[in-house]
């Protein structure tokens, strides 16, 4: 198998999906001639030509409501916002119609679309380069939000993603593009949207994290097996939403501790959701109180600060072993 | 200071066929069949009368709130007819002729309006789009699909609707920069019924014009008397042909008025004068209409008197059927349905809470 | 006292503080001539002018990112979006600047703005009318949110905001406008934001709710102390962000028990928080898990089935009474 | 078909003073000082190198991304120059040359571009809004500031910059049509520098000339040769004496070039032909200036060469600067000022976390 970076395995999984079926397109701003820019469309335009790998002028909410549109006329458009930060410009788009047309029409219109968009921190960026905003996708009914954590898992989500009869918002994680490789079949590969995976296993207790917080996860519990003997399950989201709890609700009966990890806003933010379904579901199982270690409810600062923003394995160890300790 | 012009070639026209009295500029008369003409008229004034008929439900407390059409019919009956039925057409909220004439169901909007969302209904092979609330959102829409046809090589075009205050949305501007750009088959039909809500058209924007906006997209705009069926009939007849023909979009401004209420919510007498609505009486598209049909002899006064009764009771067998049909409908564990293709465990457990919540009542 | 309904209420803040500071003005969609759709702002156009009262063009990503330009310049603009579900149309501006103009020019400018809007259902209105997506605001770090229940409060939160030198988003819940009169204080009065309040005393059980469902909470409160003996607490949160923690951990410390009420989705919605909060601070004091009663993770349906999504006096005493049981 | 044509008292102008080997339109020259000229060449010139050391900086790995402005120096000084210093200026993320003009310190920009947030920090009486990245966005600030001026009937204006890719955004639209309906004392300065990334202005828009998208909210538009100073002056001029004098919004669409990156994280190699560049290297802004100024004797070969020492040690006087200046900065903790005017409970107990977690590092 190849080993491939998330660029390279996200544009592979957009071309084998292009040479299959027809009907998916690409569209947005620079994913034509520039191949997008981080690359993730590279090569595109020349394979299949500029009706169908579409440099749209400079608008957001057209990106969105146009694929929309083609939607509705058979197409399955994968749309890419330049930055999540930006995607807000669409968000009356995604919410009042991707995610609604199916119910509106009553069953007659399915908007099967991607929209791409790199995410999060680690690229010294601008301001509005760094954010990490999933909650607003995913508390919108209608919409499936779906952020992978490394190469192998972007590419075969993404293929579901496309063949996903519903809108799906794909968030990539930009400090993983080029952070890692991982050997990807060059062969079919999907994963189920709404499905997660314990990436760990363990008795002790249970992270639950996605994305680019994925790898300091793994390794804040690969540092707790050796320096405090602690077993730490580790789950992967993937989808966002629709959220599976399942997986999480097993892992923390089992270990009656779980710590969440993301680079989102703590307040209001993803983990929130996590906490009360475990409250709901597995109260009698927790045996402490349940940790978020995450991004401050504070805009994310220029890159200076931004490692000071985004959980790290210290402030990952440091919830683990509060959580181990109560 | 002297500058060099830049020549734009560009012109706006305005189009009038039939003046307010019915008045024919013959040379300018457009070649409709006679059959045509007659099923124009009697949707013209079938939708006048259902439009009236709902604003009675309303008030009696039967419907919730809808957007009466009342003076719109000829800027939308005109457009609409010169569609084929595989092209598509793009309503706003306030199309309810053009509706009708493609055939979305009296009933279904009525049971829309009562609350009820199955009346939303898309049928299997239809091409026009259910209403669309948040205004000019559904432009982006109208030229994605018309995106689509050109992408697929296909012959269809589209038409979207929408009024004179959502050309203030950005999505309108972005909308008609997609469709300069890419030369979609997509025919904008401004319906500028001079008030959007309480503002009125001047205060919408500063330019002459609505059609003149074209121009910022290097598309072609016109400007039609929307009050004459004959007028918008060739400007949308021309526009839907350029489409077809892979010329592109066209832009084009109906100059009409909204005679009644913005919605059953509103009350116009708070900011406008009653003397405008009756000027603007005087120029009602269906009575032009009926004498241009008169002097053409496809149209007598009896012909009118039968056609009314024949609406009334079309009417009164869609209220009847109406009535049947609510009372089937209203469980509430419908609300989780079509929500996605296929529903996920947290929309099915909470479907279950619903179904326990109800028989426990 | 004057009895009003919170039409009257929020109509009586904004002339007097128009009255009382000549930099506050009212923008929006035919709040001039109109008064606004549900004529709360009758009579300032008489009162204070086009100039002050200003009739904007159809367009809401204008609305709010003018009122950001004349903050900037010292003015003090109440906009209003005329119904909370075309807000999105301007959750750019709001986002990536009225949120962050403070951080940005490190300090140097207040965007002193309200954005007010009607949401929630309850009017018999067509779609996007009724949508309660409060937490898009919530979870956005830089903008204050506040969701009055009642006349009084309305008028005293919608002072203080106006006063408040960061952007506040004030959501009306349309179903309470005339749904009820209070005594209304002619002279001025405020309320903190950033703060609830404990509305009924109790020790048996606590419920947290804010905005329509204040009401129907109350009712159940009442029921559960006739039918059951149980002495409920009430909470009406009045903020939703920068939530107001103290009062409820306070509460559930005494009660053990907790039921959040909201209209909003449940996933990823306002309660997930409080519960995070919640178990994060008072995890040993929880006798039973807290329950959420909230509308459902589908678009709100069109009004014949409205009230089975909104959540009512049955369907809160029903959580309530599994959380007692419990 | 024939229509009747709608006169609509419009017509766009192009703007050259001095062309590209620099001789000048004697009729069409501004009346500026001597003074004003040369600071507003020294200007140019400083910001040039400047620009180019950053690109250095950046290379080198001592800076993050930052947008160059080579070539667009004359279309930023020779708008900016006509402000008064109560006037407010609002750019966009490329204005580097405007925004020194207006008294932003280079230094603040070098902490921006290096991840210090403390960088666009607002002086307490500068009245230049901080950079704003999402593309279009500020034009609505712009007109909100204009139109709270003209409510306070102060005399200012505001002049906005943006470039041609933003003239899609609705926000675009939505902004000129507030400055139409309400004739705020706004200039809209559009950078046209022919590229948006690896957009090229006519796949942007089929329309002929962004000016003309004024005509869509009926506000005056002109072209000017943007790599002619005095031609954008001379129209900047006029837009802000109209603006000041009550007459409302101008736009302005510079014709000008990125001669550069579009920002240090592109390659335009991918996407754009070196000839062309070459081409307009050849219209550079400053050479034909210079020349202007020279045959004004306003300048010499000598003048240059000093000037070009002198700007290379203030520069250098700004590294140096920066570079003590980051030294002191980068307190994890103070991420948590200017949220909020007063810190919120919750960002209190986080920021306490994050010093205790700086504590036991
Ligand atoms: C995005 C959005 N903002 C506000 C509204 C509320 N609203 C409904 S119709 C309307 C006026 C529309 O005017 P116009 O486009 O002229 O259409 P008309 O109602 O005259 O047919 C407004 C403001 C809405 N539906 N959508
Ligand atoms: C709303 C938004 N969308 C996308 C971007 C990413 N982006 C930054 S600059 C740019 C192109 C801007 O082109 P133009 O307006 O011509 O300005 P220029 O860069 O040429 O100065 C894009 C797409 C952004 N910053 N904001
Ligand atoms: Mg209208
Ligand atoms: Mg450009």
């Amino acid at each position: 198998m190849k080993k491939m970076t998330m660029v390279e395995a996200i544009n592979l999984a957009l071309k084998q999906e292009m040479e299959k079926d027809e009907d998916v397109l690409v569209l947005g701003e620079d994913v034509g001639m520039d191949g997008g820019v981080f690359r993730v469309t590279k090569g595109l335009l020349d394979a299949y030509g500029e009706d169908r790998v579409i440099d749209t002028p400079l608008a957001e909410s057209m990106i969105a409501g146009v694929s929309i549109g083609m939607a509705i006329h058979g197409l399955k458009p994968v749309c890419e916002i330049q930055f999540s930060g930006f995607s807000y410009f669409s968000f009356h788009q995604m919410e009042a119609h991707a995610a609604r047309y199916r119910g509106r029409s009553h069953g007659r219109f399915s908007i099967q679309m991607v929209l791409r968009c790199p995410y999060g921190g680690g690229v010294r960026a601008l301001e509005h380069h760094s954010e990490s905003r999933e909650v607003y996708y995913a508390h919108t009914p209608g919409l499936k939000m779906v952020i992978p954590s490394g190469p192998r898992k972007a590419r075969a989500l993404l293929v579901s993603a496309i063949r996903d009869p519903d809108p799906v918002i794909f968030y990539e994680p930009k400090a993983v593009y080029r952070a890692f490789r991982e050997e990807v079949p060059e062969d079919e590969e999907t994963f189920p949207i709404g499905q997660s995976e314990v990436v760990r296993e363990g008795k002790d207790l249970t992270f639950i994290t996605y994305g680019a917080m994925l790898k300091p996860t793994i390794d804040a519990a690969e540092t707790l097996k050796e320096e405090d003997g602690v077993e730490a399950e580790v789950i992967d989201l993937l989808t966002i939403s629709p959220l599976d709890d399942e997986k999480f609700t097993e892992s923390v009966q089992k270990t009656g501790r779980a710590v969440i990890v993301h680079e989102a806003h703590r307040s209001f933010g993803p983990g929130a959701e996590m906490i009360a379904r475990l409250v709901e579901k597995s109260f009698l199982y927790l045996e402490a109180p349940i940790c978020r270690v995450t991004g401050y409810d504070v805009v994310i600062p220029l890159y200076q600060r931004e490692k000071d923003y985004i959980p790290d394995v210290k402030r990952i160890l440091k919830g683990a072993r509060e959580t181990l300790d109560f | 200071m002297p500058k060099k012009e830049i020549d734009l070639e560009y012109k706006i026209e305005h189009l009038s066929i039939l003046n307010q009295d019915g008045e024919l500029d013959s040379e300018l008369e457009p070649d409709i069949s006679d059959d045509l003409l007659i099923r124009m008229h009697r949707m013209m004034l079938l939708t006048r009368r259902f439009d009236e008929r709902m604003l009675n439900l309303q008030r009696q407390g039967k419907m919730g709130t809808f957007a009466p059409i009342k003076g719109q019919e000829a800027s939308q009956i005109g457009a609409v007819v010169v569609l084929e039925d595989e092209d598509w057409m793009v309503p706003s909220f306030r199309e309810m002729a053009a509706e009708v004439w493609r055939g979305k169901e009296m009933v279904d909007m009525l049971l829309v309006f009562a609350g009820f969302n199955e009346g939303s209904r898309v049928p299997e092979k239809s091409r026009t789009l259910p209403v669309c609330i948040p205004v000019a959102s559904q432009l982006l829409h109208a030229v994605g699909i018309a995106y689509a046809i050109k992408y697929k090589q296909e012959k269809n075009v589209v038409m979207v609707f929408h009024g004179d205050g959502a050309t203030s949305e950005g999505d309108f501007h972005e909308s008609l920069n997609f469709a300069g750009v890419f030369q979609t088959p997509c025919v904008f039909v401004c319906q500028n019924n001079q008030w959007a809500i309480s503002i009125p058209r001047s205060k919408q924007t500063r330019s002459k014009t609505l059609a003149q906006k074209a121009l910022a997209y290097g598309l072609p705009g016109v400007q039609v008397d929307g009050n004459d069926v004959l007028a918008v009939y060739s400007a949308a007849k021309e526009a839907v042909e350029r489409a077809r023909s892979g010329k592109g979009s066209t832009f084009i401004e109906c100059v009409t008025y909204r005679m009644s209420v913005h919605t059953t919510a509103d009350d116009p007498s708070v900011y406008r004068d009653d003397d405008e609505v009756k000027q603007w009486e005087a120029r009602d598209p269906i009575s032009r209409f009926q004498k241009y049909l008169k002097d053409k002899e496809l149209l007598s006064e009896d012909d009118i008197e039968k056609l009314e009764e024949e609406i009334k009771s079309e009417i009164k067998g869609v209220i009847k059927d109406w009535e049947d049909k609510m009372k089937k409908m209203g469980d509430p564990a419908d609300m989780f349905e079509f929500q996605y293709a296929e529903m996920p465990p947290h929309l099915v457990s909470q479907k279950e809470e619903v179904e326990k919540n109800k028989a426990n009542r």
